[in-house]
């Protein structure tokens, strides 16, 4: 299939589509809202169903009840939607079931929603920071396996660019290898026999066929989530041969960042960038590794926000060079991206300060 | 112990009693229409007071029916008896009221 | 409203014999009512003497065993001392968060839409915590049925008020007894589902009473009934007793369910 | 080769449906495009905004531009920041009911456009560009601007000849389209035709005598892209 402009809500929604997903539920809040409206019109062109959602608490509930039926399931939000629907993400995490979350954030004020959890108990979310609709794409095939796989919810980090830039992209089903079934999906069909199911918090089991308990079950998934960590750390890197100042930053801001890194170059800085494409698991030993390869003076991290990744940045650097904010709180007048910050000029900027403060070795 | 009947004597099925089960609550006491369930002054393994069956039950299964903690068995009998049903000397004492 | 702890005294006058109870008759006779419930396995439930709420769950497998729907049921709980219970019966089941019951269901139904999917919630859960989740289902003509054990009172965390703890009652949390004044009046969420025009079948039925009991089984059975052949929403409420958070002797539980929840909630078909 | 405009705006001028056909026009000649869409809650009256990036191939753009050869500008509520990004040499195609003594004001040059009878002339087949408003300094007081060539076009007086009022936008782009020579009318209106939701078919005749008038109403390649971004 010849690549076609899409918007990037279009295309996630039909990546979701040739996933495999067949229920959708939101509840509409830009950016997001595009693609709940992509699904409820794609959807049931293929037999899947979408729900306009009465809440985001509503639409991830409907969604955790649909997985655990054993549907390739979906929601989305932005920030404060997702905020209600931490609780049920935190249940599914714990309960064993899995689907995708598109976070559609407003920008990167949300890195720690994303990768902290935000609801409870010893759990993490896969989650994944596509720099732009190609890549978001891809993701999204990737999050809904990846959710198999370790019967987990996952998530896209998208944002306003993602979700609202119209980009040439191809759709194609993509085949990423085997699956365990779905033996523990429920489907209404046991019972009476001894062999009905149950998915139930803290793994309690039936009267007279208990699971695990809620000990055994914890340190199963703090394994299961011990091995996620080990192996399914994802990042990219740019121009990083003998850099001397690393530029850290994730999803849409990358790009820049990478623009800003050739013009540099062509200036004659020794200059490149890393940037994690899951944000949990960090890919903390590639970033280490980068580092260590020197010789790097410093390492600048770029997220519009407060400062948020730098935390995971500094866990992964430990010392082995400087690690410094180039980035900061920036937000445009509707809310809805980031403002005047997220600029090729204006990074430009902060990066040539930063240089002529840490000079190159 | 005696067997003098003292009561209606049309006994038309009878009652499983799962004692250790029960939890006292007395729940079916007052449920059997006929009257013929009291609770035990024995307690059971758990504690608990339990109910005794008089003559006189008719199979109707209201203590079945309300019993929160499932220890009724209900069983009718073919043939109904006329005069006590009781095989043998009570088990148990039923509690005294005073 | 206050009721004054008492102890019951047997309603039979002093027998002089009792039958023995602890195996079969030896005379001719049939099984006409089996201890286990229907598709029950395992052996005990650890909720309270004089506890309601398996009386509701017997009649509810009951049902589903009746109406031959074992092996296409999935049942999905919130949380509540009842959760305990579920794990008895031998069907899928499915856990969710508090109150969310119904939205989980939806997604469940929609999903498997050959499968009679229904909740089984408390009234903490329903009517407190989620009251919009079973509301919004009833709008949507969901085809699920939703059951509300409804005792007013937070069993599973010691006998707290709810969103149904009728007026007087006596909790940890009104402990004078809900006044109206301060604490606003209980949410008749039976009433308010039968408003809805997606909603098919309402019925308010108890477990005070052999009567009740058996009347409360026949509403469930409809409202499955009607959920199979595709009606839309059926909404079954049931009050049960919960003397330990009501603060009664377990004899007195039936009184005080019929002098109070229902004298606020009617029973009976209300659509 | 890569060529950029802004589209700028408020709700309900038909910015985005805009910026939509513009892209899509483009990728059915054979192109590539990447789209950006800014737009916030507010259906109506609220900032709108869209990027639109034009390559031969290989398009990997940043979403928001760094700074753009055209610019599109329906209403002179938010065409400031834009006006910064405009690289000398390039062009503005602005909606003159609307933005032209915006665009005035800004330099303090008293060109009286606003003002002038424009309703009721026969514009279509005037020629507003050629005259003496191309290669005037009329934005250029911050040096961002300045070099750029405008093309003033009342899209807004045109569509109302039309009898279509709500397509003033299409006449603005129909005009864009034919003073660049970005992508052909004939495209244009294919997309447009594509891109409007059953709902509100009965729009479409107008939207397309929208383009074809605003095509008209200016020069066709009084501006060409591909020659200016290639030189």
């Amino acid at each position: 299939m010849p690549a076609s402009l899409m918007q990037g809500s279009a295309a996630v929604a039909e990546a979701a589509v040739a996933a495999g997903c067949r229920f959708f539920a939101g509840y509409p809040m830009l950016p997001f809202t595009d693609l709940l409206e992509h699904m409820a019109r794609r959807l049931p062109e293929v037999g899947g169903v979408c729900m306009n959602a009465e809440s985001e608490i509503e639409g991830v509930n409907m969604v955790l009840g649909a997985a655990a039926a054993g549907a390739r399931a979906a929601t989305g939000s932005c920030g404060q939607g997702i905020a209600l629907m931490q609780e049920a993400v935190a249940e599914a995490a714990l309960n064993e079931v899995p689907f995708v979350v598109f976070n559609m954030a407003r920008g990167q004020q949300d890195y720690f929603q994303a990768t902290r959890g935000g609801g409870w108990g010893d759990y993490r979310t896969i989650t994944l920071a596509p720099a732009d609709v190609g890549e978001a794409v891809e993701h999204t095939q990737l999050l809904f396996h990846l959710a198999d796989r370790y019967r987990a919810p996952t998530v896209l980090y998208g944002d306003y660019l993602v979700a609202h830039t119209h980009m040439g992209v191809e759709v194609e089903q993509r085949d990423l290898g085997p699956l365990p079934d779905k033996d523990w999906a429920l489907d209404g069909t046991r019972g009476g026999t001894g062999r009905s199911r149950q998915i139930w918090t803290w793994a309690m089991g039936r009267t007279d066929a208990p699971g695990p308990g809620p000990d055994a079950h914890w340190r199963r998934l703090a394994d299961k989530f011990d091995g996620i960590a080990a192996t399914e750390a994802r990042s990219a890197q740019h121009r990083t041969d003998d850099a001397e100042h690393l530029i850290v930053s994730f999803g849409t801001s990358a790009p820049f960042v990478d623009h800003v890194v050739d013009e540099l170059r062509a200036d004659g800085h020794r200059i490149g960038s890393f940037r994690p494409v899951t944000l949990w698991p960090f890919p903390e030993a590639a970033l280490a590794a980068t580092v260590a390869a020197g010789p790097c003076a410093q390492v600048l991290v770029f997220e519009v926000n407060a400062g948020q990744m730098i935390d995971d940045v500094r866990l992964a650097v430990a010392g082995r060079a400087p690690v410094r904010p180039i980035g900061g709180v920036s937000i445009d007048g509707s809310g809805m991206r980031q403002g005047a910050l997220l600029s090729a000029a204006a990074i430009r900027d902060r990066v040539l300060a930063a240089i002529e403060e840490v000079p190159s070795p | 112990m005696s067997s003098t009947v003292t009561r209606s004597t049309v006994t038309r099925g009878t009652v499983v009693i799962d004692r250790d089960r029960c939890k006292g609550c007395e729940l079916c006491i007052p449920a059997c229409p006929p009257s013929v369930l009291v609770m035990s002054a024995e307690r059971n393994s758990r504690g608990y007071r339990f109910p005794l069956l008089l003559d006189g039950c008719t199979a109707c299964q209201a203590c079945h029916a309300v019993c929160p903690d499932f220890v009724f068995d209900v069983y009718r009998f073919d043939e109904p008896i006329i005069g006590s049903a009781g095989r043998g000397p009570a088990a148990d004492q039923p509690e005294d009221p005073a | 409203m206050t009721t004054t702890p008492t102890t019951t005294p047997p309603t039979t006058p002093p027998p002089t014999t009792t039958v023995p109870t602890d195996a079969p008759p030896d005379r001719p006779s049939r099984k006409v009512a089996a201890s286990s419930a229907a598709l029950q396995v395992g052996e005990d439930h650890h909720l309270c003497p004089g506890c309601g709420h398996p009386v509701a769950w017997r009649i509810l497998l009951e049902v589903i065993s009746e109406l031959d729907l074992a092996r296409r049921s999935i049942g999905v709980v919130g949380h509540g001392c009842y959760t305990n219970i579920v794990r008895l019966a031998d069907i899928d089941w499915l856990q969710c968060l508090h109150g969310r019951a119904p939205a989980v269901a939806t997604g469940v139904k929609r999903v498997r839409p050959e499968v009679a999917v229904f909740t089984l919630q408390g009234d903490g859960d329903m009517a407190s915590e989620g009251l919009a989740e079973v509301l919004h289902a009833a709008a949507r003509a969901e085809r699920i049925t939703c059951i509300m054990l409804n005792n007013g009172v937070f069993g599973d965390t010691g006998g707290q008020m709810t969103a149904a703890s009728v007026v007087g009652q006596r909790t940890k949390t009104s402990l004078e007894g809900r006044d109206p004044a301060t604490h606003g009046y209980p949410v008749p969420v039976a009433d308010l589902v039968s408003r809805l025009p997606g909603t098919a079948y309402v019925a308010r039925g108890g477990v005070g009473s052999a009567g009740a009991i058996a009347q409360t089984k026949r509403y469930l059975k409809r409202a499955f009934e009607l959920q199979v052949a595709g009606a839309g929403f059926t909404f079954v409420e049931v009050l049960t007793m919960c003397p330990t958070g009501w603060f009664v002797p377990t004899a007195e539980g039936p009184g005080y369910l019929g002098a109070t929840f229902e004298a606020t909630f009617p029973l009976g078909e209300i659509r | 080769m890569q060529a950029e405009v802004i589209l700028t705006g408020i709700g309900g001028q038909g910015v985005q449906l805009c910026a939509k056909a513009l892209a899509m026009a483009a990728v059915a000649e054979g192109r590539e495009a990447l789209l950006s869409s800014h737009y916030g809650g507010e259906m109506r009256g609220g900032q709108t905004e869209a990027s639109v990036v034009v390559a031969d191939a290989g398009l990997r753009s940043l979403p928001i531009l760094p700074s753009t050869w055209s610019a599109f500008v329906m209403h002179p509520a938010h065409w400031a920041p834009v006006a910064a990004k405009l690289r000398p040499g390039g062009v503005v195609v602005a909606n003159a009911d609307l933005v032209a003594g915006e665009l005035l004001a800004l330099d303090g040059v008293g060109n009286d456009l606003v003002g002038n009878d424009l309703v009721g002339n026969d514009l279509v087949g005037n020629d507003l560009v050629g005259n003496d408003l191309v290669g005037n300094d009329l934005v250029g007081d911050d040096g961002a601007t300045s070099g750029c060539a405008r093309v003033l076009v009342a899209a807004e007086s045109i569509a109302g000849e039309l009898g279509a009022p709500m397509a003033a936008g299409f006449v603005l782009l129909g005009a864009y389209a034919s003073a660049t020579g970005m992508v052909g009318t004939a495209s244009l209106v294919a997309a447009m035709r594509d891109l409007v939701p059953p709902y509100r078919a009965q729009h479409v005749e107008a939207n397309e005598r929208a383009i074809v008038a605003g095509a008209a109403a200016v020069a066709p390649g009084s501006h060409p892209v591909w020659t200016a971004v290639t030189a």
